[in-house]
């Protein structure tokens, strides 16, 4: 699976989506629409074209809310690269980024986190998206890489 | 976001629609349902039926809200969740916190003689 | 009406959404799908919102077939940029140019132009926004911008 | 874009889905237009109730197939064109050119006894 985003490779290619919105919550249904129109051209179905549109939200959200601190003038960029039945998406902040093990510690599913009101974003991505990586660096943001693969209806005789 | 409000017999209902996701949509959640307490309002049922997506900020403020409303004594219920919503619930597990009911009949009888949680409703 | 695309000023701002897909025609489906979900954002009527896209959609197909003559990894770039009640959109071919005198001096609803089967993709752009205007240089590609403004509801007293 | 095709009587009904806009969508009802000839089919329909948007280059392959159709004694009508076609339609004049109808009764009556146009449906 390719780490970096395909800004180093330019950005450009024959099936790479790209996006910028201003860090604004409001500007998430948009990306909700787009999200949900790249995945049914790929032919996900319902549930996948949600689940796929539910993490990149997440992930927006944090750009928006943590990377960018709601200042709006920055954007936050996103790439889709769709590979036959292989969506790959990129979303980027340049915000001042986070330590990843100190808050995927605590499990919003157990006993202790089930009632806090933060900390399930990054947990839900990884329910739903078959990989979710986090490319953190100092001074130059957050890169956050998931992708999906489009389930072949499945076989009843098999 | 947008909030309607309705009070049904002894039930207070907010009907949300657009989309949860925090900022000010937590400030306007909260004022209604301060709102209501304040009232006397003990059942309160969050309507979900036009919210198109939730995403985990929203979470935070029903998680909230619940806890504020069963820290008055109160029951917070909700309804008509998509199967969109649903499958996040179900991913956090808050489907073992929320009492979801898929009618608003439903939903409504179950606050009579409400002294605990019954279990969530088929979906 | 501002004339050159957001770009000079650095494509970012509060406002601005920026889009870029791959020169093919397959991809049109979601550009349609982002244009509408940002003029509902803005409030635009179901007409309006339809009468938008139609005009994205005829500016990326000249640009994905006349700009870019469908090399596929040329991106095709769209700027949104809100301002209240204003949409204004800027669309982006790296392709040659054209004499916009030249094709547009034909009427494609004329007794000549009735039964062409070309040459009505500005003439809809025209028909649907409320300006359209071309910057076309030679060796720097075609900028097409549009706007259009929600209209108030008609006031039945007045 | 997809076609699929029917004959229902002596009128060979196409029906579209999903975008009309050129490129192989052009060939794809040249073709099954050709092939309809071929047959000896005089009376051709369009459905374009799935087709969620034209494009002019979409246009253009309406426009191609009329000619074809006409050119070989036959006619070329349409029916069930969304709210959002019939207004490309009405900017483009071509409501003057194609005969639309509403319904897919009143389009297959309406090749009976045809030897002229008659005038456009109210939609
Ligand atoms: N893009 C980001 N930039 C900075 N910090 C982030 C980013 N994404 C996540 N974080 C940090 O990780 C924490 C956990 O994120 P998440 O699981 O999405 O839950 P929440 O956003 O509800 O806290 C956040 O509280 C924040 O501290
Ligand atoms: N972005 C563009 N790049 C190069 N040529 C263009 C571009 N847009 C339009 N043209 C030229 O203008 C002509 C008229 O365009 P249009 O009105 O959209 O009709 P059509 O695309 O059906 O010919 C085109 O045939 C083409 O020659």
């Amino acid at each position: 699976m390719a780490k970096s985003p395909p800004e180093s490779s330019n950005g450009s290619g024959q099936n790479c989506i790209k996006l910028s919105i201003p860090s604004r919550l409001e500007y998430l249904g948009v990306l909700d629409q787009l999200v949900q129109a790249i995945a049914e051209q790929m032919d996900f179905d319902a549930d996948a074209r949600d689940a796929i549109a539910n993490s990149v939200i997440e992930a927006a959200t944090n750009a928006v809310q943590h990377g960018h601190q709601h200042q709006s003038d920055l954007p936050v960029s996103f790439w889709f690269e769709m590979k036959g039945d292989l969506l790959d998406i990129w979303v980027h902040d340049s915000g001042p980024g986070f330590d990843l093990d100190e808050v995927t510690a605590a499990d919003p599913t157990g006993p202790e986190g089930l009632l806090r009101s933060r900390g399930r974003g990054i947990f839900i991505m990884r329910a739903m998206m078959d990989e979710v990586e986090f490319d953190i660096r100092q001074g130059e943001g957050v890169t956050v890489h998931m992708c999906k693969q489009v389930t072949p209806p499945s076989d009843p005789g098999a | 976001m947008k909030i309607k409000q309705e009070a049904i017999g002894d039930v207070y209902v907010l009907r949300l629609s657009g989309q949860l996701m925090g900022g000010p949509d937590a400030d306007a959640v909260r004022e209604t349902i301060l709102s209501a307490l304040n009232q006397g309002y003990k059942n309160l049922l969050v309507d979900l039926k036009d919210v198109s997506w939730v995403n985990s900020t929203g979470l935070g403020i029903l998680i909230s809200s619940h806890i504020t409303v069963s820290n008055n004594g109160g029951f917070l219920k909700l309804m008509r969740v998509s199967r969109r919503i649903d499958s996040i619930f179900m991913v956090t597990r808050l489907n073992t916190v929320f009492q979801v009911f898929d009618s608003e009949p439903d939903a409504l009888a179950s606050f009579q003689g409400d002294s605990a949680s019954s279990p969530k409703a088929e979906s």
